[in-house]
């Protein structure tokens, strides 16, 4: 299986399949958890995603909704790959609908995994909303090796994805909601303003919606912090050729999140123009 | 069903193609891309993202939204430019493969100039003209709009090239057949059509376009039965050969391509839901005429009966 | 969210309505068919099946077929003329119904003459001039495809009645905005757009079209995105109001015609897959705006914003 | 309830319903059985239709496939409408997906009824395919006054509708398959052709495929029995606004199949020209 690397060779060639669902379990607060068994999966880096069409070849041909959606994969482990998502539009309720046994077409993996954590520095990792599934790939790998701090934000305790699964692993678990029903009342950066606080540059990984991203980038950067994020743009294809995902860098240009991202150095995003 | 016994083979514009199944400009990348997915030897071509003279980025996002049966886009001219394409992209492909190449500019001597750097390369079988880009001149209609503006540009880029020349219409016209007509007189060799269907999609919620362009092109399968009649009309105002293009989806929307008269067609949006698309439509044709007693692929074209 | 607190009124072309939401031409029979389904004083007003001067049967079946997130459809001139319209069609409606008499024709003086005949009629708050329509002397193109034939048309219907005057034009152009001027310019009060897009559809089992017209109209979700581009082009060209149609069928679809340019909008297709559609467009504007602190409907037209 | 009667008078007004589901039963064959609950139902006469759509109102509003289908109500009681259908396309296919408990948008009852039988003739009712559904509210009514002969047609016995149901009733009931794997080998017009040998002059009543109707329309008319047919043209609207569903008439010009049918006279039905 492939370690955390954004290195684009080592990368595996990602495949089309009509996988078979073998679960997918509504778990409250609009999240859902599905199994897919996908034969020939080639394993994935922490961060790749996979893009999903529920319906593509089920019974009925449908035209509409009509594109794949991206989804990170939650964990994998032989041919079986696991996607935790929320019902936010047309496309998740869609898939929200599929029974085991049916089929959903999946492509992946795809995309550039987060670069291998600095063995001699802790990581905090830091997610909001649906970015929480982005995570736990990375955080379980991580935390054989070093210190792992999990932030995890939500609306409310009952919209938070996958709080279960990341108490299970050897990290510290941080949780802030909005509404105050559990842990933190507020926003999850204010947590991690806290850790950064305490000092010794950890490493900031953090996906979740854009001002979250936007900020933890702006924290890492005082303090003289790393920080990767996983950026959640609109995407077609999901392997470089729509040229729909773009991304604008703080460079100048943009670079294309499905194939360059999802992850990417804080510092290279222009967060103004980022949509 | 396997299709094996029937011979797919057709010649578009002088090209000769394995079978009917091409793949369209914008949606295949420059080939590469779908290697993981798809031997390119399994269908007739593909047709590489429009090239401009030098390299081009694109609109800043959003660049695309869904729609109904649809999708919208707005990625303007990005490309990689032609000396990249054929330095860098074409070697990477595998031999056997059909190339056919797209040109685009924002006037018509840099449409002529870049078909001529890719007139003589070994790999590139024939040229694809993108008349759908605005024309500045003419204040920002497109090219294949105006029957005088695309007459000039189809006599410049024919005088840069002996390579085959097919001309991709817009659809944004009030007659194709007159837009087919002008390609025609001035020796195109073929048509391809259509392009995105100009579009426009608002969020009610921020009260702006979904896209920073404001406009888009629509494409997918929602614009099939546009096409399928643009494609008809024009096969019946012509002589040369048609490449049809727009929401083919399977086998059959490709057939109904060929019955209007397409002698090829590409496939577009549906690579992105499916990378193995094409190769299953291309698989699905000849089943479609082992199943149906017809022999030859290219028996097809044209054969729609009327009721 | 219940809406009660908004000013939904909006005059369009002179005609006062209770709310923006109207029905299609075609879509909406002679209105008494919707009775059991939706109370009509809860919509803006109606727009009649399109009229000619004496009683036509349409096209034989097939004449309808479903395409991607749309309908296909070729019903032709099927109506019950001008006279049975005003002696029983009309009287049989409920008081206080605003309606919108649709005209048709072959010919301009067809179009003129059942203009005439309405003018007068009590019940009758509006004329559409239907410029969709093949137009035989100019060989099968339609009247709102020539800007020349357009303009004859406006210019002749005008002179024949002082009713508000809207004009529906055809979205297969490539310039709605000219088409919008040319209406202008000859006194049309008003525009409706777009009518159905041009469209075909095969059967691969028959080899034959779905229709047995050949060519039909496209119309649902499926165009919502080129008609709403085509309203946001003619409403920057032109002063007089517009009426926005294609493919709505939600509140959300409505309010983005409104922000798009449109004054008012119908309700077409969505009216058979659901036939209290226009009535739920209607109380959903009012919440919409209602949740966004507009107090009027009236405020929306027009206000959309660039990126 | 009301009794067959093609008085446009009589009918009741239709209603348009967000149905909920209360059973969708997979009978084997491509045949469903769907149960709907319909607050308001007016009661409908045999040979009435609604129209349904397949997750108009689910979770996910879906815009493809678009139009309705149109389906007969095969029994009724109160606010129960119950529904038999088979899986022949994209529409139907969605249909069969629904579970118990989502919403099916439903409008009806639609069209014209059988006209009452003759109470002094024997009835024969000729059901093919999916007309099948069409005559089993007809079948019931007319066994409590009158002698009843029901001749049902299918590919194969699996494929074969209501088989049960009909056989349930006090009628006489003779089956046909193509493939001999039910009853008469051969097709269900063959039944009725060595029935009308018998004479009397039965009234019939039929509904399948177009050959099928016309066959039986044939068969009755040369043998000087009066015959209703109910046609299943394509419909967008299913209440006469869309003048989609026209039907050649022999007498010149169309009728209305969704307003003025489904049942016809047979004799009124230009048979050449109907799609
Ligand atoms: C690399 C990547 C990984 C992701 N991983 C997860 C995950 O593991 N779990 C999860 O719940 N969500 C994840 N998302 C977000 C997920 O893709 C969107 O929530 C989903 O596409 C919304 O689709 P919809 O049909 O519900 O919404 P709609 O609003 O109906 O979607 C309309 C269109 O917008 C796009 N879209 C809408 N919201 C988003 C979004 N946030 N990101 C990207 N496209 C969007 C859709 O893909 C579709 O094309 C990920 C996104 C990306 C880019
Ligand atoms: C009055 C009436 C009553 C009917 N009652 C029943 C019934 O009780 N049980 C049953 O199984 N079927 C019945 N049918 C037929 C049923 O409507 C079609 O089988 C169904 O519409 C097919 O839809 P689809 O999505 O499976 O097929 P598709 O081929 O995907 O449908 C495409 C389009 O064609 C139309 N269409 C296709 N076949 C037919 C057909 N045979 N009749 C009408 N429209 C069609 C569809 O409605 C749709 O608009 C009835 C038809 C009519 C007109
Ligand atoms: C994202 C995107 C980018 C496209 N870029 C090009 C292009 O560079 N040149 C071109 O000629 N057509 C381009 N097209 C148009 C397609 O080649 C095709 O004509 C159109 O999408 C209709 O076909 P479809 O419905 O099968 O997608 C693009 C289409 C899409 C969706
Ligand atoms: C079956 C059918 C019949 C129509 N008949 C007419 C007509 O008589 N006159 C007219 O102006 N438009 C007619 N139209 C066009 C509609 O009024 C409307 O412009 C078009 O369908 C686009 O709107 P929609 O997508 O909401 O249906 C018809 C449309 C349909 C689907
Ligand atoms: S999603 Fe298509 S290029 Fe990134
Ligand atoms: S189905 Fe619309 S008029 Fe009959």
């Amino acid at each position: 299986m492939s370690q955390p690397s954004a290195d684009t060779d080592a990368r595996s060639l990602p495949v089309r399949v009509d996988a078979e669902v073998l679960e997918n379990r509504d778990e409250g607060g609009g999240n859902h958890h599905l199994c897919l068994r996908v034969p020939d999966w080639p394993g994935s880096a922490p961060g790749q995603f996979v893009m999903l069409s529920a319906g593509a070849r089920s019974a009925v041909e449908r035209t509409d909704p009509l594109l794949p959606r991206p989804m990170a994969v939650y964990r994998q482990s032989g041919s079986v790959v696991e996607v935790l998502y929320k019902v936010t539009g047309r496309g998740t309720a869609l898939l929200a609908q599929v029974r085991p046994g049916q089929r959903v077409r999946t492509v992946g993996p795809l995309g550039c995994a987060f670069l291998r954590p600095d063995a001699a520095k802790p990581a905090i990792l830091v997610g909001g909303g649906t970015g929480i599934a982005s995570l736990h790939e990375l955080a379980a790998q991580c935390a054989e090796a070093i210190e792992v701090t999990v932030l995890l934000g939500a609306r409310t305790a009952e919209e938070l994805m996958a709080r279960d699964d990341f108490a299970a692993l050897p990290v510290e678990l941080r949780i802030a909601t909005d509404d105050g029903s559990e842990g933190h009342p507020g926003v999850v950066t204010e947590l991690l303003e806290e850790m950064l606080a305490e000092g010794g540059a950890p490493g900031v990984y953090a996906c979740g919606p854009t001002p979250m991203m936007r900020r933890c980038a702006e924290l890492a950067r005082a303090a003289g912090a790393r920080c990767q994020v996983s950026l959640e743009n609109h995407m077609a294809c999901g392997f470089g050729v729509c040229l729909g995902c773009a991304a604008p860098l703080a460079e100048g240009g943009f670079a294309l999140v499905c194939t360059e991202g999802p992850v990417f150095d804080a510092a290279r995003v222009a967060w103004e123009t980022l949509p | 069903m396997s299709g094996a016994t029937v011979d797919s083979r057709v010649t578009l514009a002088g090209i000769e193609l394995r079978n009917p199944v091409l793949t369209a400009s914008g949606t295949f990348g420059y080939g590469t891309e779908f290697a993981p997915f798809l031997d390119l030897r399994r269908i007739g071509g593909f047709v590489a993202k429009s090239l401009t003279l030098k390299p081009r980025t694109g609109n800043p996002p959003p660049r695309i939204a869904e729609a109904p049966s649809a999708m919208l886009n707005a990625i303007s001219l990005e490309n990689v430019g032609v000396e990249a394409f054929v330095g860098e992209k074409l070697p990477a492909l595998p031999d056997d493969v059909v190339v056919i190449a797209s040109v685009f500019g924002t006037e018509i001597m840099e449409y002529a100039e870049v078909c001529k750097q890719l007139t003589g390369v070994p790999r590139v079988a024939g040229l694809e003209v993108n008349a759908s880009c605005p024309h500045v001149k003419s204040g920002g209609i497109e090219f294949g709009q105006d029957p005088r503006v695309l007459a000039d540009l189809v006599r410049s880029v024919r005088r840069a090239t002996d390579l085959p020349l097919l001309v991709k219409l817009s659809p944004n016209v009030t007659s194709i057949a007159e837009m087919a007509r002008v390609c025609e007189g001035e020796g195109a060799d073929g048509l391809s059509l259509i392009n995105a269907v100009q579009a426009l999609e608002v969020d009610v919620e921020t009260r702006r376009p979904v896209l920073q362009n404001g406009l888009g092109g629509l494409s997918g399968p929602a614009i099939r039965p546009i096409a399928l009649r643009m494609v008809w009309q024009a096969a019946r105002a012509v002589d040369i050969p048609i490449c049809g293009i727009g929401g083919i989806s399977d086998a059959a929307d490709a057939v109904k391509f060929l019955l209007c008269g397409a002698t090829a067609i590409q496939v577009g949006t549906a690579n992105y839901l499916n990378p193995m698309a094409a190769g299953e439509i291309a698989d699905g044709i000849a089943s479609y005429c082992e199943d149906h007693g017809v022999g030859r692929v290219a028996d097809l074209v044209g054969a729609l009966e009327s009721f």
